[in-house]
C-alpha cells in the first residue's frame, strides 16, 4: 500500500458514509441519539479537504485520524480518530507497506480504541466489528492486501450483525438495558464500511 | 420536520449567531464555536467552562456569565464538542489560577473533556474536572456507561461558579461542585420523542397513549415505556425513583429542579411541581429553593425532569449568590 | 393527548397550586384565582393589574413582582378571567391611588374587564385601562374584532410596571402603557396547532410541509396557510409584516421580543432572531433591547412570533428598570 | 311561565349545553379557540346549583345571569351573562308570566347582547340565531308558550345554519377573515340549544 492507495481508502470511506449517512443516522435513532451517520459524515468531508497533502500512508492516516478528533465529537470522533492515529503511527514514515505491516497498524488502531473507550468484545460496539475484522485480516495477511481486507470485511460484517442480539454495555446504548437487544449497533456498522471500502480499493 | 431551521447541517453556528445577536454583553466566537463570558479571563479567578451537545438549551451558553460559567461549548446536536472547541474556551478562561471543567458523563464527552484537558495541560494550564452523573433511571455498574448527567448540571454549575466568583482555588470549586452532584438525583419521564434536524424525524414512535419512562436528555428510548398517566402518578413515580436512589433523612434541605423538555409548556411543568412538591413535604422533604422551567432540554421533547439536591448552609449560600446570565439571573 | 395533567377541567387551578409552591414570594389566592405581589396594596402606589386566558405563561402570573405586575387574574385555558376574579385582583392591589388594567384586545377580556371596572368604581376604586393591540396578522377594520394583543403585552406591562414604581399616577402609567402598545407590531407563525386540555386534540390539522401564517395566541388557525419555508425567509415574512404595518423611521430604536408560542425550542429561536436582527439592521432599525424566549405563549404550539417596539429613552430607561418576577428579572 | 318552568327550561339548557359540550367545543376548534362547549358547560353546571333558592322566574334568569357573568368567562360569558340577567329585569316580581311578556323579556335580552357585543345580523355570532329566534316567539307569541318556543326554535336553527355561510365580523371568528366562512358559529349553535330546550320544556 503506497500513498495513494491509502488516499483511495479513505476516499473510499468517506464515499460510503456519505452515502450511508441516513442508514447510520436511522440505527443511531433506535438505540442512541440519532447522529453517527451526520458525525462520521462530517468528519470524512473534512478529511478529504486535507488527503492532498501526506505522502506516505502513515501520515495519510495520521492526518485522517487528526481531522477525525476536531470535526467528529461525541464517541466517534475520538475512536475513530485514535483509530487511524494510532494506524498511521504504526506505519512510520514507510513510502509503501505490505499486508502483514497494515495488519500490525490496524492491531494497533484495536488498541488504541479498546483503551480509549474500555469496550471489549460482546459490549455492542465498534469493537464487534472491529476486533474480528482485525483477526481476520492478520490470518490472510500472507495472501496479499487483497485478500486480507477481503476477510476482514467478511468478518467485519459478520460482527456487525452479531451485535443486534447484544445487550449493550458501553456507550450511549447501555442506556437502554435489554432493550438494546435487537437493534445493529451503528458503530459496528460503520465500522464494516470502513473494511468494505478498504476490500473495494484493494480488490 | 416542523422547524425554524434553514440547513440542518447549520443549525448550531445559525443558532450561535443569534446568541451573539442576542446577547452583546457575551463574547461569541463563531469560529471556535465558544461563548465566553466579557471580562474573561480574569486575572487569579478560576475559569469555570462547560459544553456538551447542542440541544439542550439555555444548557450551557444561557448559563455564561457572572456567577456562572465563564465559557460554554456547544457541540453540534447531541454531539459532544471535538478537543480543539473545549481548548480554546478553556485557553479563553484561563487568568492563571486554573480551569474547572463542568462534563456530563457520556462517553462522547468524556473523552472529548479528556483530551482537551491533556491538550491542555501541554500548554500549561491546570485542569480539575467534574463528571455530573445524577440520572438514576441508568444503573451506574458496569452493564452501562454509567448514570448520565442530566439537571444536577444546572445546580453544579451555579454552585461552582459562584465558588469560583470569591477566588477559591480549582481544586475547591472542583470538590464543590463534585459534591453537589454526589448530592442530586435525577429522574425524567418523556412523552414524546424529539426531532433532530439532521435526522427530521421523532427518534421513536410512541403511542398516544404511552410514555417513556426514564429517558435521557438525547432523544433516546426510556428504561421502559408505560401507559400515559395522570401528572399526579408522573409525579409520585419519579419521586420515588429519584428518592429511592439517593435516600434523604428527614428534614434535610433541598435543591429542586422541575425541568421542562422543551416542548412541554410552562402551565404543565407548575401543575407537575405542584404535585412533585406535595409528595416531597409527604416525605419529609423541605424544599429550600425550586426553579420550574426549561432549563435542560432535549430539542422539541415534550417531557420533563425533577432533579432533587440535598444541600448544606453553604452550598445554599452558593445557589443564592448574584447570577447574572441570559437564562438565570438574581441578585445582580 | 400528551400532557402533564389530571382532570382536564382542574388544570389551571392545579397549576396555580403549583405555582404557590414554587413561588412563595407571591401570594396566590385559590378561592378566586389571582396571584398577587406579597406587599400589595401599597399606600400611593398605582396598582398594575393584567389577566387573561390561560395557556400563555408565564403571561401574567409569571411577570408579578417587582417593576411590573401588582397582580394577575388567570382565566380558564384560553377564557378571560370573570368579572369577580378581576375585582378581586383589582381590590387586592388598590392602594388610593387606583388600579390599571392592562387588557388584551379579545371581545370576552375587553367585556370581562369592563364589567369588573364598572364594579371596582362602584366600590371607589379608579380604574384606568390600557388596551393591547398589536398584532398586524389583523385588520383593524369593521370587518374584524380589531387586532389582537400578543407579545407587545410584556412590553407594556413591563414599562407601565416600571412607571408605576416611581409613584407616577393611573392616568400617567396608564398613558404610558398605551403609548407602548401604540408603538408596537407582533406578527405570528405557527408550525403546529397546540391542544387544549379540555379538547384533547390539536385545534386544527397541517400537513407535515405546511405552515399558518398570522396565527394569534389563542389556537385559531391563521390568516393563511403556506408551504414551509427555511427560518430566513420565515423571518423575512415577519419583518415584512411588522414593519410594512408600522413603518420605522431610519434609525428608530427598538425593542424586540422574539417569542416562542410555547412548543419551540430556545435554539430555534435563536436562529431565528439570527435571522430577524440581520434582516431589521438592513433595514435601518436599531435593536437597543432584545428578548429571545418563551413568554407569551399559547400552550404547547410551535411557533414564534416577533414583535417589534419603537423606543425613546424614557420608555428604554422603564424597560431597563429593576424588575424582579418569576419571569423576567434584573438589576433587581 | 312560572318559577318551577323557567328552572326546567334553564335545567334543560344546561343538560343540553353538557350534552353538546363536544359539539360545541369542535365547532370553537374551527374558527375560534376550542372552549366554547367547556366554557357554557362550566357556566350551567354551577347554574344548576343555584337554582333552587328564586322563587319568581324572573328571579330564576337573574340568578342564570349572573352566576353566568361570574362562571364562565370569556365572550359567551357577559353576553349569555347579560341576556339572562335582561331577561330576569324585564320579567320584574311575577310570579307567573305569559307568552307576550316573555317575548318582551327575550327582546330585551337581544338589546343587551347588541348594546354588550355590538355585533349586527350577519356578523356571524350568536345574534344570528338570537334574533330570529326572538321574533319568530313575538309573531307567535298570541298562540302561546308552546308555538312561539317551537317557532322561535326552528327559526334559531334556521339562523344557526346560516351563519356557515356568512364571514364573520365579531369575535375570534374574524380574525379568520375568508377563512371564517363555511363553518356554523358555535355561539349560534347554543343559542339554538337554548331555544330547542325551551320548546322542549314547554311541548
Ligand atoms: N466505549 C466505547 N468503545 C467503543 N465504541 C464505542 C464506545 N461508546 C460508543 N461506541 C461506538 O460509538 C457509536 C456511536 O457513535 P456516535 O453516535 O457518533 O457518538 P455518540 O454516542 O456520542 O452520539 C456506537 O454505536 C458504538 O459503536
Ligand atoms: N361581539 C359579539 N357579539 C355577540 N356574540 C359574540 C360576540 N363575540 C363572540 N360572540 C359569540 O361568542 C361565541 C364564542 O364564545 P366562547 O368561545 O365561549 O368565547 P371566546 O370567543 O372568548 O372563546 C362566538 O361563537 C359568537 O357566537
Ligand atoms: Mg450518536
Ligand atoms: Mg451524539
Ligand atoms: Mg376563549
Ligand atoms: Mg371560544
Amino acid at each position: 500500500m503506497d500513498a495513494a492507495l491509502a488516499r483511495a481508502w479513505v476516499s473510499a470511506v468517506a464515499a460510503s458514509v456519505a452515502a450511508q449517512t441516513e442508514l447510520l443516522t436511522q440505527l443511531d435513532a433506535a438505540i442512541g441519539d440519532s447522529d453517527h451517520g451526520v458525525n462520521l459524515n462530517r468528519g470524512f468531508t473534512a478529511v478529504l479537504a486535507v488527503l492532498d497533502g501526506p505522502e506516505t500512508p502513515g501520515e495519510v492516516f495520521a492526518v485522517t485520524g487528526r481531522t477525525l478528533v476536531s470535526k467528529v465529537g461525541g464517541a466517534s470522533g475520538p475512536l475513530y480518530g485514535s483509530l487511524f492515529r494510532a494506524l498511521g503511527k504504526a506505519l512510520g514514515t514507510a513510502s509503501t507497506v505490505d499486508a502483514p505491516e497494515v495488519a500490525a497498524g490496524l492491531r494497533a488502531g484495536l488498541d488504541a480504541v479498546r483503551k480509549l473507550g474500555g469496550a471489549a468484545p460482546g459490549d455492542k460496539t465498534m469493537v464487534d466489528a472491529y476486533e474480528p475484522a482485525v483477526v481476520a485480516f492478520e490470518k490472510a495477511a500472507a495472501d496479499g492486501l487483497a485478500a486480507a481486507a477481503r476477510a476482514a470485511a467478511d468478518a467485519a460484517a459478520a460482527g456487525m450483525r452479531a451485535t443486534v442480539d447484544l445487550r449493550a454495555r458501553k456507550g450511549r446504548a447501555s442506556y437502554l438495558g435489554e432493550r438494546s437487544i435487537g437493534h445493529q449497533d451503528p458503530g459496528a456498522t460503520s465500522t464494516w464500511l470502513v473494511f468494505e471500502a478498504l476490500a473495494s480499493v484493494t480488490a | 420536520m416542523k422547524k425554524f431551521v434553514n440547513e440542518p447541517s447549520a443549525v448550531v453556528k445559525e443558532a450561535l449567531a443569534g446568541i451573539a445577536a442576542a446577547h452583546p454583553e457575551l463574547r461569541v466566537d463563531l469560529e471556535n464555536q465558544i461563548i465566553v463570558r466579557s471580562d474573561a479571563p480574569r486575572r487569579g479567578k478560576v475559569g469555570l467552562v462547560s459544553g456538551g451537545g447542542s440541544g439542550h438549551e439555555p444548557l450551557h451558553g444561557g448559563f455564561v456569565g457572572l456567577g456562572m460559567l465563564d465559557a460554554a461549548c456547544p457541540g453540534e446536536i447531541f454531539t459532544s464538542p471535538v478537543p480543539d472547541q473545549i481548548l480554546a474556551a478553556t485557553q479563553a478562561v484561563d487568568g492563571g489560577a486554573g480551569v474547572v471543567h463542568v462534563v456530563k458523563n457520556y462517553t462522547g464527552d468524556v473523552m472529548n473533556f479528556q483530551m482537551a484537558a491533556e491538550l491542555a495541560g501541554d500548554e500549561g494550564v491546570e485542569v480539575h474536572t467534574v463528571l455530573v452523573d445524577d440520572d438514576v433511571a441508568v444503573e451506574d455498574s458496569t452493564w452501562t456507561a454509567g448514570r448520565r448527567g442530566t439537571g444536577a448540571t444546572l445546580i453544579v454549575e451555579k454552585v461552582a461558579g459562584a465558588l469560583a466568583e470569591t477566588g477559591a482555588s480549582a481544586a475547591a470549586v472542583a470538590a464543590a461542585g463534585t459534591r453537589v452532584n454526589e448530592a442530586s438525583a435525577s429522574f425524567a419521564v418523556a412523552l414524546t420523542a424529539c426531532t433532530t434536524p439532521a435526522s427530521g424525524r421523532p427518534g421513536f414512535d410512541l403511542p398516544d397513549d404511552e410514555m417513556e419512562v426514564g429517558v435521557g436528555i438525547h432523544g433516546e428510548p426510556g428504561r421502559r415505556r408505560e401507559k400515559l398517566r395522570p401528572a399526579r402518578e408522573i409525579a409520585a413515580l419519579a419521586v420515588e425513583a429519584v428518592l429511592g436512589a439517593k435516600p434523604l433523612s428527614a428534614g434535610s434541605e433541598t435543591i429542586v429542579l422541575l425541568n421542562g423538555l422543551g416542548g412541554t409548556p410552562l402551565i404543565e411543568l407548575y401543575l407537575l411541581y405542584g404535585e412533585v412538591a406535595a409528595l416531597l413535604d409527604k416525605a419529609g422533604v423541605r424544599i429550600a429553593r425550586n426553579l420550574v422551567g426549561n432549563y435542560v432540554t432535549s430539542l422539541d421533547m415534550a417531557g420533563a425532569s425533577l432533579t432533587v439536591c440535598t444541600v448544606d448552609a453553604e452550598v445554599l449560600r452558593l445557589w443564592d449568590a448574584p447570577v447574572r446570565t441570559p437564562a438565570l439571573r438574581w441578585g445582580a
